[in-house]
């Protein structure tokens, strides 16, 4: 797969400047580095912020979610690669109005001890901060050790869901309880047909071959469970349902909202064929659809594949998710 | 006694010899992990020698410190900050003195440990670069020559881990296949402390 | 590139299952061949109706696009074929609300004569119609030749422009005017690096090596005006500014509207290293850049590439331009 | 006089042809074209023979209108939607009629023709499907073996064509190499007319 790129090592750094320069009603850089996004318009004193930060390369994920309704700021790393802690530090402050703040964001390793060290780095600002993390993916590691599991596109909806509540005034512990309880209502699972491109390592993340498909496979080519020729599309929604169901108990009444997720270079059209088998079996099963998000809101650049995230929602997160939000990538109004 | 001077020719040390080692790091990586590790070190490792000047001459905390924020502002990685979080933990127990005794190195290297520990919620026995710092601690206690008892504590525990599973960070999902590899983590510290001691 | 697909043949109508599965507020299938999108809940009664129509493979464009503020109705083709003529006819009967339907559509021969013959077919419903093409692609003919141009990403903006002036109440006089309006304030010019597949022929649309890309290329493939060496970012964006510039006279003062459009696999991190030259060159131009447009707004499925579309505003579009509208792939508040 | 029956059993065979001439107008078209035209005229023959069923036996038209729909029903690219549109007006100069002498075919022909140029925008000498229908409505003026005349019509056509540039459509970008290649509307014609009045 080709790119369009100037030079590698100045990919991140372009790509938020064209990203600025295009929605400067939603983002403003900020921090020494300039590798912070925080909203254009900050939020009102005394809201409680929320602060997310990852590597790049996964838009509108983790970037293009700040906004009203939705994230304060967010710390970019190179992609695939981690912020620093001091750009995370720069994220926080810009997040802070004085209410404390949420660090809200994917287990993975170098984020979590770099989001740990931001903390004790804004301790001495005197700003509060707690912590969830999303750990969603159901093929990363069993449910005994659901701890250690990946976080993916879980995050959208931990990411709305906190941000709305962040915006209806809830205080830092209720905020943080809120995203908690969104976040362990999420499970999902993804899977690969081709890989993308580093800029900085000019070579793909992973070799497939032209028939095969990997089950389970993580957005930076982590391996799955399975790899395989390449299925029909309904025998891949069925397996993928399946793989979810199996992780959270989906009863008659419940109430779910469920995201088909394109990794990148898989068109609208394929999601929607795979759409018809999810709601048949979310159907089957009793529970009520609500809101569903079909199209790109976590990618790994142009990696062609599907991840598909349940999110079972009681009244509190169904009201949090349907309340109005806004972004360069997502409004709901 | 081990004054800036000396933590400063070290760093002169350790970046000649991260340029070396480049390659061998990140491939020891990219077989388990995302083959990154020769890019943090030689990262951290060029941005720690220029800033050797600004190691201010009477405070071996400081001067620690400040290689502690080179790591941190240029190698973001797992490896990159926890070297950092020992770097700063070690930086607080020697702050606002001018040199330290070689005999409280062992201490020095216990706290950076613990607070890596603390950092990383790994534990020891998950054969990371914990384990090469633990094996320091041990083997300095009443070492006749503590840096030839460094490098061989190193060397000793990259080798007794190398049978063992891998189980903590990106490695763990391959854990059966890092049998009889070693971990990236714990090659980098016996290659680092090689070269901060010049006993290669 | 892979797909995710069950039979080819049932390709476009299970995408199309699933879209109006997944957004019934929004799209609601209609005609005896269930080929014709329609709005979920019909425009007001007397409001100016505007179909369009065209092959699949595009999505938003073309069905994705029906909704309050744009569209009122849509026939949907196989992928890359034009919908019939009776299909055409159910979605301007779907989308008659008594006071006329503009039929607003990319220059392809297949869709013209269809749509020609479907104004016909609807005659006998006493249904009055009326015809804007949109013909914006600089690089498919000569400007001598504008009227033999393709109809691109140029047709977002007339869809939305004359959505809202329908939407507004202006009669079908009115919209059929500032319809042409748009559509000749429109240019566009695309760049693409990696074909599509069509489903139904399994095997991709035109052949490129790994380090080309075809400079003017048609979203199906069609020829373009130069093909090399792909190019660093910056050099693509400048030859684009440049063919939409030698087109279309920007002076200091105008304001335009300016879409970065992804032909579907080309990640929106590239969009927006591009959007720092095209800014560049619209600053340098003395022009006021108004809403842009950087995302996925009509595409060719997996093909990997951009264009740029370029719409010179007078106050009557840039304020319709800006008027709220709804669809599952684009809200303007 | 040629009657509903006529037309049925030249609907069976226009089926036969194109079944074979698949692959062959695929082709022809796929030079400079998107290559569907055998996908057209075969879809648009089945479902044209599907429906003989349904011609009404005294209106040939009505029969003719039948025929049109069939391929505005299956097949929607240009040529499909040109036949029908000439069909269309071919079935309106007979509507209500039982028969047509063949004298009268000529000007059924040049109905056709008119109206596929209102309805395409193509002129005369644009190297289309038009200039093979034009060149037939010449030759059957007095014609005493129409059929025939129509036939070599066509196949002159198309050949004095041939080394023209493609004026219309997809092909008009690849007019340079269109010269010396058939346009493949023409070559379609000439494979109908051949199936219709069954002169192979
Ligand atoms: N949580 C942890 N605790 C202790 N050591 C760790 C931890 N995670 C990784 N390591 C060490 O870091 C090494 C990998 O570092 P690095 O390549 O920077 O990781 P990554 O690229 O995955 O962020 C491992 O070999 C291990 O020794
Ligand atoms: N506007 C037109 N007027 C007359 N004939 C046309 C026109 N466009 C196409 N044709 C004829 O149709 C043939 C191509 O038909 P077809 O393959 O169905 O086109 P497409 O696939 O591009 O819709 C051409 O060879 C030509 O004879
Ligand atoms: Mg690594
Ligand atoms: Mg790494
Ligand atoms: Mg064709
Ligand atoms: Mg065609």
């Amino acid at each position: 797969m080709k790119k369009i790129l100037n030079d590698p090592e100045s990919y991140v750094d372009e790509m938020l400047d064209g990203l600025c320069a295009a929605h400067p009603e939603f983002y403003r850089l900020v921090g020494e580095d300039k590798r912070a996004v925080a909203r254009a318009t900050p939020g009102a004193e005394g809201k409680v912020g929320i602060v997310t930060g990852g590597g790049s390369g996964h838009l509108p994920v983790f970037t293009g979610y700040v906004g009203p309704g939705l994230l304060d700021a967010c710390a970019i790393g190179q992609v695939f690669a981690s912020p620093s802690a001091e750009q995370m530090a720069d994220a926080i402050r810009a997040a802070d109005r004085g209410a404390g703040v949420l660090r809200l964001y994917g287990n993975y390793g170098g984020d979590v001890m770099n989001f740990d060290m931001a903390g004790d780095l804004v301790e001495m600002d005197d700003i509060e901060t707690t912590t969830v993390l999303l750990a969603d993916d159901v093929a990363s590691a069993p449910p005994e050790e659901a701890d250690k599991r990946r976080g993916v596109a879980g995050m959208v909806y931990a990411f709305k869901i906190a941000g709305a509540a962040a915006e209806a005034g809830k205080d830092l512990t209720d905020v943080t309880r809120i995203a908690q309880k969104a976040a362990d209502a999420c499970r999902s699972v993804g899977a690969a047909l081709s890989p993308c491109t580093v800029p900085q390592a000019g070579k793909p993340t992973f070799e497939i071959a032209e028939d095969e498909m990997e089950m389970g496979m993580g957005i930076h080519g982590e391996p799955g469970v399975w790899r395989d020729k390449l299925k029909p599309a309904d025998e891949i929604a069925e397996e993928m349902m399946d793989r979810l169901l199996a992780d959270i108990e989906v009863a008659s009444g419940d109430r779910v909202s469920i995201m088909v997720n394109s990794l990148g270079a898989t068109p609208p059209e394929e999601l929607y064929i795979l759409y018809r088998i999810v709601k048949k079996r979310l159907d089957g099963a009793g529970a009520d659809i609500v809101m569903p998000l079909v199209g790109r809101y976590a990618t790994s650049m142009e990696m062609a594949g599907v991840s598909f995230t349940l999110c079972k929602l009681d009244e509190e997160l169904e009201g949090y998710l349907k309340a109005p939000c806004d972004c360069a990538f997502w409004t709901v109004k | 006694m081990i004054g800036v001077d000396d933590l400063r020719a070290a760093a002169a040390r350790l970046k000649d010899a991260m340029e070396q080692e480049f390659d061998a790091l990140n491939a020891a990586d990219g077989k388990l992990g995302d083959g990154d590790l020769g890019v943090t070190m030689r990262s951290g490792a060029r941005e720690v020698a220029a800033r050797t000047d600004q190691m201010p001459d009477d405070d071996f905390g400081m001067a620690l410190m400040n290689a502690a924020q080179a790591f941190t502002k240029v190698s973001s990685s797992s490896y990159g900050t926890l070297l950092a979080t020992g770097l700063m933990a070690a930086a607080k127990e020697t702050r606002g003195k001018a040199s330290v005794e070689p005999s409280k190195v062992a201490a020095l290297i216990a706290a950076a440990r613990d607070k890596m520990m603390a950092r990383g919620k790994a534990e020891l026995g998950n054969k990371t670069v914990l384990d090469s710092l633990h094996a320091m601690v041990g083997a300095l206690e009443g070492a006749d020559d503590p840096a030839a008892a460094a490098v061989t504590a190193c060397r000793d525990a990259q080798q007794a881990f190398r049978d063992k599973p891998a189980q903590i960070g990106r490695a763990r999902i391959f854990a059966e296949k890092s049998v009889g590899m070693d971990d990236p983590g714990m090659l980098a510290m016996t290659r680092i402390v090689e070269a901060v001691t010049g006993r290669k």
